[in-house]
């Protein structure tokens, strides 16, 4: 703790990991996350943990579905081909409740596609990319500081919930180096509290049983039902963003991730001429603060999305205003734009609120403030986020890259 | 005597254990059991040497042997 | 007058939901069997696959995983590199472990995961109303080879301890069968040897089981019992193909030529 | 405020991706915010290598160097590709050891280091990169030859007391050559 | 033609696809679908096409991607499970612009859930379950004769497109037997015309490549913007679905699929109490009725959407009305609802309209029209169909079910 | 004076962009030069892999697709079945063919599909950077083994003829290699033979090729040559494993023991 | 207009299936709106089978028929699990061959046949459904009980004329002894 | 004479087709070529005999043989 380091960000990722008390990983080759599997299997053995390369992502997730059962902190991770190989996997962890963590370093595509950054699989990611119903924790960081800081809250948020957590980045977070400083006191498993769930050693209590199914008739459903309460549950206390500028912004871009990064910069090129632009960036992409971009609509006069996929996430940010607030969106699938081109489009968009002060676009006009934002104030520069993260990540703020 | 006991409730009437009996002391009943089969019985008597050859085939564990 | 034979505790006590005659039974008794013996119950984790005996994990008497279909050796991998004081088990049929699960049990056998797995041959998808199997016989019918199977559209039959026994890392493989109570003793031998490997500490083993569907091959049980000694067991030998010690074994009963 | 985006490229062997690292760790001594980010993939194979360095007082927004501040030019192929992308007025280094064609911008300063001749004339071919650094920092400021010297221990984990020794003499007189 | 006939929805999908020219089928065995490989193992022979039962799903994805690619019209089938493990595949499919007709017979999840009817994979479907920027065309059968009349459809919407196209259906319209009626003519395939991209036999032409990648800088975004036009096209030009009682409704009840056919029998229960409710199903779901739906903001005073899943569908409606119009949810997350149950959602919703006749629920309240309504009307029972499929869809009408 | 060779039809003149020394171009080569001597370019369609050969598909002159990692011979077995009438071969890694793709691998030789599979066998993952594959030797350091690969951690490397030769659908199996110009002519002729053996409808037909990858071994091309022999050959003889008449033949050359 | 749910219930081996199928058929040459569906599945495994028929003069909403407005108990099982499902004022017809226990329900129709025992007369206890299917059509009308003798061929394609013959003989029975 | 020649454009100098000649008659050029490699060439006269084996060899089809 402290020490700036440089690291690339998959390295971060995976002694971010490790100091999470990560103990088993199972994975299998894929640019760009080959640093991932590389750092574990050296690390891992010298912390008494155990790596893997298996024999393809499909073993790989079900190795993390037998791992995860008896409780350790398990992690995969892959890119865009090979987590769609993992998707069933999920969906049974997702269905037998079992926490892991896993990392999607996202790449162009569809297809073998390239192996340059993109943002192509949120969809895959934030609406449970395996069969039925069922979510994951998404958690988009921007950085190599969070490249190594969120597996341990991801850890966290999945043992608490009993649910997958993931990180969702792209080649250029995972190939990039950056200073970053782990914020948070090296996690000693053994130290961890036992789960009343694990398997293992049966003495002294009734056989347990992990599971996905139940073939009774009904009782499916009643689990489902269950599972979707919990997730109403961490709608409402699990989302984490950060909001910059937005205060008094006619315009605030929403992005995530690297397009994040690059909007930021974009951003100072357009505040430097004078334009009222903000920032909101979602942190945790499920859940997604729907909440606090609907509290934008009764301040800043449009969004513009800026998203390296065809219009995947602009769906999101549309569902949480529903239309309170015209929406626009520069899509760049599998590509990466520049922080001029980024500018040019924010301009576009500042001359669509000079045009048509009230309400643009196809979007109905706003009237009223949807009831989720009236208590929600966007300061400049502002993160929230709830509960246990929030000091950690407060300190997150001053390290690094900002 | 030894005697084999088979339990209605688990027995499905699928005669393996009458094929397993070195002794051909097992018949199926005639008669309908709960569940829907007929179900295996120790035909004749003083028959069963209690090998448990049967208990092993069955596949529903239907059969206690008794020496 | 004294009981002889008796639930075993590594079995729960309650009725079994296979057909009438099914060989699942057969092989449960026999692990629950096993566990008893070997004292294991409390420190083993079974794998329940997707088949008809998706429902072993209510009835196995201990800790009990279900998972995706075929992957059972990639969660038992997972199970025992993690907790490696525990005894882990897959029981598989020929759909899960030869069809849609080959990569994973050739692998886990390359890597020689030191876990026991129980593999039930039956010819046939049981679960899902009879298709073709990796191991169904040429000519044989099937749902999706309704004429029977043949070589030219479907391809040969494959003898999976052969194929494993190539592996350096397949340390015990023996093919059993079930079909008469001879046999199931020999198949408890096995499969008790198969655990006993594992507690050793010896490496992958696997116990193949030739096990009757009389449900999905459209026979009686008694039928269905002929049908093993006259079709299967020329194609598929019984015998032990590898041991810890000696590298390779051989057929040593019912074998084709 | 101060940017400086720089691009690294020249053969795989040549230690592109590892000056550029160097570069970086530099600038995180001297307190700077900075980042890499290195030309990955299949494209590789038997290729070129090129990286991105940022260094600023600023946040670093992309790691991507679309637009450098400088570029340094190690190999032949290397100028063809990279020289129009250098921002006007800015600095392109060139290995004038393996670099035989001439760079046709007129907008840009072009500072000519023979890096292969003077590394040999140290002790080595292979710290050609050194001596290009050392014209970098010669020729921005935006890091020191002092700065280099000290992220080089902790880049090079495991190098002997005799091959930084070398190293540093190499950024020294790349330093000087630049001037 | 002509004749109807009882058949079970599996099966009258296969022979459905036989009919429609399809000549190669590979699949793997999974509840509850199994009858379609069987059906195919049986009659593809006699037709002169190839049935391989293959040893897994992502097998038989990958033989489909082969097959596909010299022209031949292939089909395979799954449910849940096997699709979730088809998803590379589809995405490879989707990035080499291959057609092919894929069904969906979708039971409970996630994980191994049960066998019942569920409608829980409908983001997977509609929003690409795959890695990467990428739609297939999906089609909602809610009929034994649908699923019969749908695969040539699909492969015709395929082969136009050169993209995936799929039928999501579920346990009960695959099990299920009702009178069909094959409403087209035999499509014998080597009438067809040649493709000219199809691999195979190269004498005289420049030699072909199929593939899903482009490692050029900047090239994968250009097909990828290439398909996004594409995809723009298809949502103007290919929209299907259905409307009835929309004309007059205060409530109209928007679902597809099986849950469509229950909400039909309820809403005829509404309407014997007097109840004004209507019924919009979407057909084609990916392209979504966006403009329909939203043509009815200034119509109905709500929307109530009925699905079995947590709230998936929902958002694609809310999406369409962008805020102009509440939207109530009755979800049944692998639950199959009875025609009463739905009835009490209709009443409870009902109410909602009289206490409060301007707005409701969360939504802003509406104003003004969203751009698409204006030239939509809904007549009663009134079925739109876009080109090609009208007549034939028309005529389907009258047959069987309705 | 003639010209002894030329750039063979069967390979797009221009140039290959692998590493130096690296054994894909030798095989390409051969490949090419088959495809023009058979007659059979303009009736043949490739599958190009995912591994560093995914090239494959600019440089064979014929027909080509591109798959996803690992499914060459689903891919190959959809082509063949759709058009009898074509030429099909799988072009192949180890991490590729004997890893992710091993169920496919497997059923396609059990299915007897009447295919051609060449397989490059450089005990590396070559594309992704040097991690470990199926075929790394004991011993052998890797990305993902950079202490070496030990029984322990990472199990037992595989030998894929000797595996796939105990399928009665795998009809022609032999392992050649690249490290000399006279084994480069005994490859060719393997190939040659897995192509006419399509041609003559024989099935399944698998060439395994010893390949350098002096990038992802840190040795030179010369060096690499060196490892072959040494390291290599023990573990994996050359020879041939099946052939469509006499079921299994032995290895030939270069064998352990 | 005119609906009729029905639930026809009983053992694997009884023809439940097949009953409920030809009743589907029959509705459909009569001219109705029909469906048929199975209760499939895992849960079938050596256990009991049973399906849902709709036979209507309007469009079919659910083909899983909930509360039937008929249903049929081939065995002793299915009585208490369907029994409670009738519809009030509905009809439960009881294979009282294999069915000992009595029903409980006052608010709804019982017609007892002993179809196993007709069956038996008529030849062999495998048309014991038919029998069920006879009684169905005299106690209801939904169907008449030619239109099942005309949908038999339909369902059973390879039937031999001498065994259709039998199968109308059940039918009649059956029908008769619901009268 | 038989002869080989080299195409500088495509021999990456892996020395592969040193080791293949029977003869010796091959060596690396120490010049750069343009595509930043030291080629091969044919080192010493008269010695080649066409046996064509350099060609085997060499991954990037940069020889070619005369005779
Ligand atoms: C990914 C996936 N594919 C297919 C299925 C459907 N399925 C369930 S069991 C089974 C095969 C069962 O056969 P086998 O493994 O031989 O076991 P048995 O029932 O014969 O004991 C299949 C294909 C599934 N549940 N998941
Ligand atoms: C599903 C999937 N998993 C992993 C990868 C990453 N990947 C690309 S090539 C490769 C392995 C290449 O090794 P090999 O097959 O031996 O071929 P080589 O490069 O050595 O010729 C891997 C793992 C991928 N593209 N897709
Ligand atoms: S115990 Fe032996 S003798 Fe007795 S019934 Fe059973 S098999 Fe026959
Ligand atoms: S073997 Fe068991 S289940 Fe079968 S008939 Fe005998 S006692 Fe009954
Ligand atoms: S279907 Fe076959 S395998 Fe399954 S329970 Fe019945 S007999 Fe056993
Ligand atoms: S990395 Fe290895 S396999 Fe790949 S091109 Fe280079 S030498 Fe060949
Ligand atoms: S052709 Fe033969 S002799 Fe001539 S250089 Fe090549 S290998 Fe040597
Ligand atoms: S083998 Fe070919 S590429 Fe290698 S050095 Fe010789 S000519 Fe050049
Ligand atoms: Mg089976
Ligand atoms: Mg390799």
């Amino acid at each position: 703790m402290g020490e700036k380091i440089l690291m690339k960000g998959n390295e971060a990722l995976a002694e971010g990991a490790i100091r999470a008390g990560c103990r088993f990983f199972s994975g299998y080759p894929i640019t760009p996350q080959n640093e991932v599997p590389e750092y574990m299997s050296w690390r891992l053995p010298d912390e008494g943990g155990t790596f893997i390369q298996a024999e393809s992502e499909v073993a790989a997730i079900n190795m993390i579905y037998g791992a995860a059962a008896t409780g350790i902190r398990a992690m995969t991770s892959s890119s865009s081909p090979g987590i769609s190989l993992k998707q069933e996997g999920i969906s049974y962890c997702a269905g037998a409740d079992l926490p892991f963590f896993y990392a999607n370093v996202v790449r162009g595509g569809p297809g073998l596609g390239n192996i340059a950054a993109a943002q192509g699989d949120y969809n895959q990611s934030v609406r449970g990319g395996g069969h039925g119903d069922y979510r994951v924790i998404v958690m988009a960081p921007n950085s190599v500081d969070e490249m190594g800081n969120f597996p341990k809250l991801c850890f966290e948020l999945a043992e608490k919930y009993r649910m997958p957590a993931m990180v969702l980045a792209d080649g250029i977070l995972g190939q990039m180096m950056e200073p970053i400083e782990f914020k948070f006191e090296r996690v000693d498993p053994a130290k961890l509290p036992a789960k009343d769930w694990a398997l293992g050693n049966s003495a002294g209590r009734a056989k347990r049983v992990v599971k996905s199914y139940d073939l009774r008739e009904g009782e499916l459903e009643k689990i489902n039902l269950r599972r979707m309460a919990a997730y109403r549950k961490i709608e409402q206390d699990e989302v984490r963003f950060e909001a910059k500028n937005c205060e008094g912004a006619d315009l605030v871009v929403v992005a995530y991730g690297t397009s994040s990064r690059i909007a930021a910069g974009a951003i100072k090129l357009a505040r430097d001429k004078g334009l009222k632009v903000g920032l909101f960036r979602p942190i945790t992409l499920w859940p997604f603060p729907k909440k606090q971009l609907a509290g934008l609509a009764g301040k800043a006069k449009k969004l513009l999305v800026v998203e390296m996929s065809m219009g995947q996430f602009v769906d999101d940010v549309r569902l949480a205003v529903n239309g309170a607030i015209a929406v626009d969106l520069y899509a760049r699938p599998a590509g990466i734009p520049s922080a001029e081109e980024v500018m040019a489009e924010i301009e576009k968009a500042c001359q669509g609120i000079k045009a048509a002060p009230a309400a643009t676009a196809a979007a109905p006009k706003q009237r009223g403030r949807p009831k989720g934002s009236k208590n929600k104030k966007t300061k400049a520069k502002r993160t929230v986020r709830k509960r246990a993260a929030r000091k950690q990540a407060k300190r997150g703020r001053k390290g690094g890259r900002r | 005597m030894p005697e084999i006991k088979v339990d209605e409730k688990l027995c499905k009437g699928c005669e393996l254990c009458t094929t397993a009996c070195p002794k051909q002391c097992i018949a199926m009943s005639d008669q309908f059991s709960v569940t829907g089969y007929y179900p295996a019985k120790l035909a004749k008597q003083d028959c069963c040497t209690g090998c448990g050859l049967c208990a092993q085939i069955c596949p529903d564990l239907a059969i206690t042997v008794f020496k | 007058m004294q009981q002889v034979n008796k639930w075993p505790s590594g079995l729960v006590n309650k009725p079994l939901r296979y057909c009438p005659g099914c060989g699942h039974g057969i092989v449960h008794r026999i692990v629950g069997e096993c566990l008893e013996e070997l004292g294991i119950r409390e420190r083993t984790v079974g794998i329940a696959p997707v088949g008809c005996s998706v429902f072993a994990d209510e009835y196995f008497n201990c800790d009990m995983i279900q998972g995706p279909h075929g992957r059972g050796p990639a969660i038992a991998t997972g199970i025992k590199r993690s907790k490696p004081e525990c005894i882990v088990f897959s029981y598989q049929g020929d759909g899960d472990l030869a069809s849609i699960g080959m990569a994973e049990t050739v692998h886990s056998a390359a890597r020689s995961e030191n876990i026991t797995v129980i593999f039930i041959n039956n010819a046939i998808y049981g679960m899902t109303g009879g298709q073709m199997a990796p191991t169904t016989l040429i000519g044989q019918q099937a749902s999706t080879c309704p004429r029977g199977r043949t070589v030219q559209a479907n391809g040969y039959p494959i003898r999976v301890c052969e194929l494993l026994a190539q592996l350096e890392g397949a340390r015990y493989l023996e093919r059993t069968s079930t079909h008469t109570a001879a046999h199931v003793i020999k198949a408890k031998k096995a499969i008790r040897q198969a655990f006993q490997n594992q507690i050793d500490g010896k490496g992958f083993s696997l116990v193949e089981v030739l096990s009757i569907c009389p449900t999905n091959w459209g026979l009686t049980p008694l039928q269905s019992l002929k049908f093993v000694t006259e079709k299967m067991m020329p194609m598929y030998p019984l015998g032990v193909f590898r041991t810890p010690d000696a590298a390779a074994g051989a057929a040593t009963e019912g074998g084709a030529a | 405020m101060m940017y400086q985006g720089i691009r690294i490229s020249g053969f795989g062997g040549q230690g592109v991706i590892s000056a550029g690292i160097l570069l970086a760790q530099a600038g995180l001594l001297e307190g700077k915010n900075v980042s890499w980010f290195p030309a990955y993939g299949a494209e590789m194979r038997g290729g070129t290598a090129n990286c991105s360095v940022v260094i600023a007082s600023d946040e670093v927004s992309s790691p991507v160097v679309s637009r450098p501040d400088t570029v340094i030019v190690m190999n032949e192929p290397s100028l063809a590709k990279f020289e129009p992308l250098v921002k006007p007025g800015g600095l392109l280094i060139i290995n004038s050891s393996l670099v035989k064609s001439q760079p046709t911008r007129k907008d840009i300063r072009v500072v000519a280091v023979a890096c292969n001749k003077i590394a040999e004339e140290v002790g080595t071919t292979k710290i050609a990169n050194m001596v290009a650094l050392g014209a970098f920092a010669g020729a921005t400021g935006a890091v020191s030859v002092d700065g280099i010297a000290k992220a080089l221990p902790k880049v090079f984990k495991r190098a002997k007391p005799e091959m930084l020794q070398m190293n540093v003499t190499a950024l020294k007189m790349g330093a000087a050559a630049a001037k």
